[in-house]
């Protein structure tokens, strides 16, 4: 009887599909995945290291480096943390703006997701569909923030400047315009016979695993787990927000659910502009000594900033929990694990809507 | 098994651990080993790859609730769930040792002090 | 200069072969290389084609700082290129380290002391519009009568 | 047959060939309201140091004398255009995309008030930070020459191998110092707040 050769597949760090540097490193019999281990360190800046000592203003454009996709994210909730720590309360419109470029934020972040995901597959129409729909969203984005991707929108009591009357039209038609073509690509993605058979039943992440290795955000919310820290941010309580949760945990599933979180931040959007009375954007207010943890929910999952200030608001210690870290370790030892065909690979990889500048950082 | 390219990850393990999240789920693992934090470290930089130990503190989060008190008090499911250092059966069989330990009458302290070098045992072997 | 220079020189400015490698950046510049191949800004009407493959490529987009993994990985990967080659460096990372190049940093800036840049591309990150217009106007000047200028 | 024909007509007109070979999307515009880098205005710099103070991004910008005016000069490939510069400077010296108008228009404000603190474990007195202080060389120019001060209204001066300060009240947050310390024992604290309305 012939002997079946196990053969390690490394596949990157440069490779076609990945948007950065990191190596699968895949143990295979034949083409089938036995277990698959992930090479990081192609990224490391040491970004807490430079942080320490530093005052906020410095420190909150570190946080925006930490990852370049959802920049916005890291911004707010690096601002929200300190202002807790000091006691800031934004005023009530800057809270809403915060809401309105966070969504678009992460409604950009899911479609280049969806893009990288389709493009993975080879489906490419689509993805260029998807691509083209996220640059209405970027162009909405530098519309109120001046900026394509490090916006730096959002400083301790409130944001940088108001979003007046004009804008929130352009902002509203825009929306109009992301809900009509983005409903046609999801009819597209839910019936195209080729993408279910790239798509379902593969990548299957269980729920105990997703629990056991603290699996979060859309991933999470695909194999049935209900988290999302937006449902403890007041602003979000203020709007009524709910969570997507989908049950199949495949790739299929964390792909729609991407999309359906999409249709939902429309939503809160549309219903942040109702909701914003007009007043004060800034309201001062100095950081202060302290220490937090704070969690918010970014476009990939929960992300946790644990920091100390001093007293003139400089930055002590802090520790960053990305959600990267936890969806691409469960993705890796988990999902890659008995994939059936080592060309699913990088489809399961990319549908963990991995960011290794995150996970590095 | 050899690969190509392959280069030593040890110091950028090491940088890993650094951070103050990892550094206080060192200090906990060794406490739960009866370690020194160092050897505690060194352990976790030989046995974990790269992306178990950025996750290190999450997973820790999820599996540090769990179990009942010998268990927590034995840390099983950090050693098993978190970190993987021993494997699932071997905990669960560490477990019953002392569990059978203290119901032929030896005094707990003592039963999980003896637990504990058995797991340390364990996975320095 | 002879008439297949000529069509050389035609043929080289509408076909470029674009790779890029990420040595340490956020993902900023990354996904600002990436608005370009969408239909809006549309990068290969222009005739550049994204490739990431470097034994394929002519023009070598370089993001990020330098993080101490690429030490040995980048030179082979610059070397593997095929002649005529020409690497920019996007956004202020490889220039300067942006904000990360700080003491108790990692990332070891500029790029320049490890492979030859021919261009650089400042901001942080660069809009998709001043990436096109740099490869543009930069790619027809570097391949020009190459096979002149070597002899 | 006649499918063909009518393809062939189709195809050969001069406006489809035309249309076929140059088929391009519409110019590449950067629009007005892009934060791009910042630019200098007509007004008149005070050397107020506010756009260094604010600065995150390290050697960016820099204020320097030319032709007997102060100007603030702004350096490609180290600038990461946030527009905080613009936003701080008090005499609207900057101008970037349209942060400058809106500036003005909702009276926004970035003020800030700094700490200095030198660790005395790390501090060897070398004297550097009190050297390159630009504040410190506007008090006591003879600085630039000597190298050292006996003027009492500097902000910080070596004495006694150890870094001391006078005046922290002076300090403007350039954090020239910060840059220039090789044990990194000097840090300016920066405790800025934003305000709008013009109120305090």
């Amino acid at each position: 009887m012939k002997k079946t050769v196990d053969i390690s597949l490394p596949v990157g760090p440069v490779h076609p599909l990945f948007k950065e540097p990191c190596r699968i490193k895949c143990e295979t019999r034949g083409e089938y995945v036995l277990s698959a281990e992930v090479e990081l360190g192609y990224v490391k800046k040491g970004i807490e290291r430079i942080m320490r000592g530093r005052p906020w203003q410095e420190v909150m454009f570190l946080a925006e480096r930490v990852c370049g996709i959802c920049s916005v994210i890291h911004n707010y909730t690096f601002i929200e943390a300190v202002e807790k720590i000091s006691g800031i309360i934004p005023p009530e419109r800057a809270a809403y703006l915060r809401v309105i470029v966070n969504e678009l934020d992460r409604m950009q972040s899911h479609l280049l997701a969806n893009y990288s995901y389709c493009y993975t597959i080879e489906h490419e129409t689509l993805a260029m569909y998807v691509l083209n729909l996220r640059e209405t969203v970027m162009d909405q984005l530098e519309l109120i923030t001046g900026a394509r991707v490090t916006c730096a929108y959002i400083i301790p009591g409130g944001v940088r400047w108001d979003l007046p009357d004009d804008r929130a039209e352009s902002l509203k038609s825009a929306l109009d315009h992301i809900d009509s073509e983005l409903t046609r690509f999801v009819r597209i993605f839910e019936t195209g016979p080729f993408i279910a058979l790239r798509s379902k039943g593969i990548g299957i992440l269980t729920k105990e695993a997703a629990e056991a290795a603290y699996a979060v955000g859309p991933t999470a919310r695909a194999s049935g787990i209900s988290v999302d820290c937006r449902s403890d941010h007041p602003t979000y309580q203020a709007l009524g927000f709910s969570p997507v949760v989908r049950h199949e945990g495949d790739n299929y599933a964390r792909i729609m659910a991407r999309f359906d979180e999409v249709f939902q931040s429309v939503n809160l959007i549309r219903s942040a502009l109702l909701k914003m009375q007009p007043g004060p954007v800034r309201g001062g207010g100095v950081i202060q000594a302290g220490s937090i943890q704070y969690r918010m929910e970014a476009p990939r999952g929960e992300l946790l900033y644990d920091l100390v200030t001093d007293e003139y608001g400089r930055i002590l210690e802090i520790a960053i929990q990305t959600p990267s870290i936890m969806n691409i370790q469960v993705c890796a030892h988990e999902m890659l694990t008995d994939a059936e065909s080592a060309a699913d690979i990088t489809s399961i990889f990319i549908s963990s809507d991995p960011c290794i500048a995150c996970t590095e950082r | 098994m050899e690969y190509l390219y392959e280069k030593d990850l040890r110091r950028m393990k090491l940088l890993i651990l650094e951070s103050r999240r990892h550094h206080a789920v060192t200090i906990e693992i060794a406490a739960i080993l009866g370690i020194k934090p160092q050897a505690a470290r060194k352990i976790l930089i030989e046995e974990c790859d790269m992306l178990l130990l950025e996750n290190l503190p999450a997973r820790c989060d999820a599996a540090r609730k769990k179990g009942n008190e010998i268990e927590q008090k034995l840390g099983i499911h950090m050693l098993t769930q978190a970190t993987h250092l021993i494997s699932p059966d071997a905990g669960q069989k560490a477990v019953a040792d002392v569990i059978e330990k203290i119901e032929s009458g030896l005094e707990k302290e003592i039963a999980l002090e003896e637990g504990r070098t058995g797991i340390l045992e364990l996975i320095r072997s | 200069m002879s008439i297949i220079q000529k069509l050389k020189n035609t043929i080289r400015s509408r076909s470029i072969h674009v790779c890029y490698v990420n040595v340490g950046s956020c993902n900023g510049c990354d996904i600002e290389i990436l608005a370009c191949l969408s239909p809006r800004y549309d990068i290969e009407q222009y005739g550049i084609y994204v490739h990431n493959n470097p034994r394929e490529a002519d023009v070598l987009l370089i993001t990020g700082a330098f993080s101490p993994q690429w030490e040995d990985k980048l030179k082979p990967l610059w070397e593997k290129i095929p002649h005529p080659k020409v690497a920019v460096a996007i956004g202020n990372c490889p220039i300067s380290g942006c904000v990360f190049n700080r003491p108790e940093t990692l990332v070891d800036p500029p790029v320049s002391k490890h492979i030859p840049i021919a261009a650089e591309i400042p901001g942080c990150p660069p809009r998709p519009t001043e990436i096109i217009s740099t490869i543009l106007s930069l790619a027809p000047l570097i391949f020009k009568d190459y096979e002149e200028k070597k002899q | 047959m006649t499918s063909i024909i009518w393809y062939i007509r189709e195809f050969l007109r001069p406006a489809w060939i035309s249309r076929f070979l140059t088929a391009k999307t519409e110019p590449l515009v950067t629009p007005p309201y892009f934060r791009d880098f910042p630019v200098t205005t007509e007004n008149e710099c005070t050397q107020c140091l506010a756009c260094m103070m604010i600065c995150p991004a390290p050697e960016a910008i820099i204020v320097v004398k030319r032709e007997g005016v102060w100007r603030p000069e702004i350096t490609k490939g180290h600038c990461i255009r946030c527009g905080l510069c613009v936003e701080a400077c008090p005499e609207d010296v900057l101008a970037s995309g349209r942060i400058l108008a809106t500036k003005k228009e909702e009276k926004l404000l970035l003020s800030g008030t700094y700490h200095i603190s030198i660790n005395p474990k790390t501090c060897m007195g070398c004297g550097n930070c009190s050297v390159v202080c630009p504040v410190n060389r506007e008090i006591d120019p003879s600085l630039r020459s000597s190298g050292t001060s006996r003027s009492n209204e500097v902000i910080m001066r070596v004495d006694t191998g150890q870094n001391k300060i006078l005046h922290e009240e002076k300090c403007t947050g350039c954090k020239t110092c910060e840059e220039h310390c090789p044990n990194n024992a000097i840090r300016v604290a920066r405790v800025v707040e934003a305000t709008e309305g013009g109120k305090l």
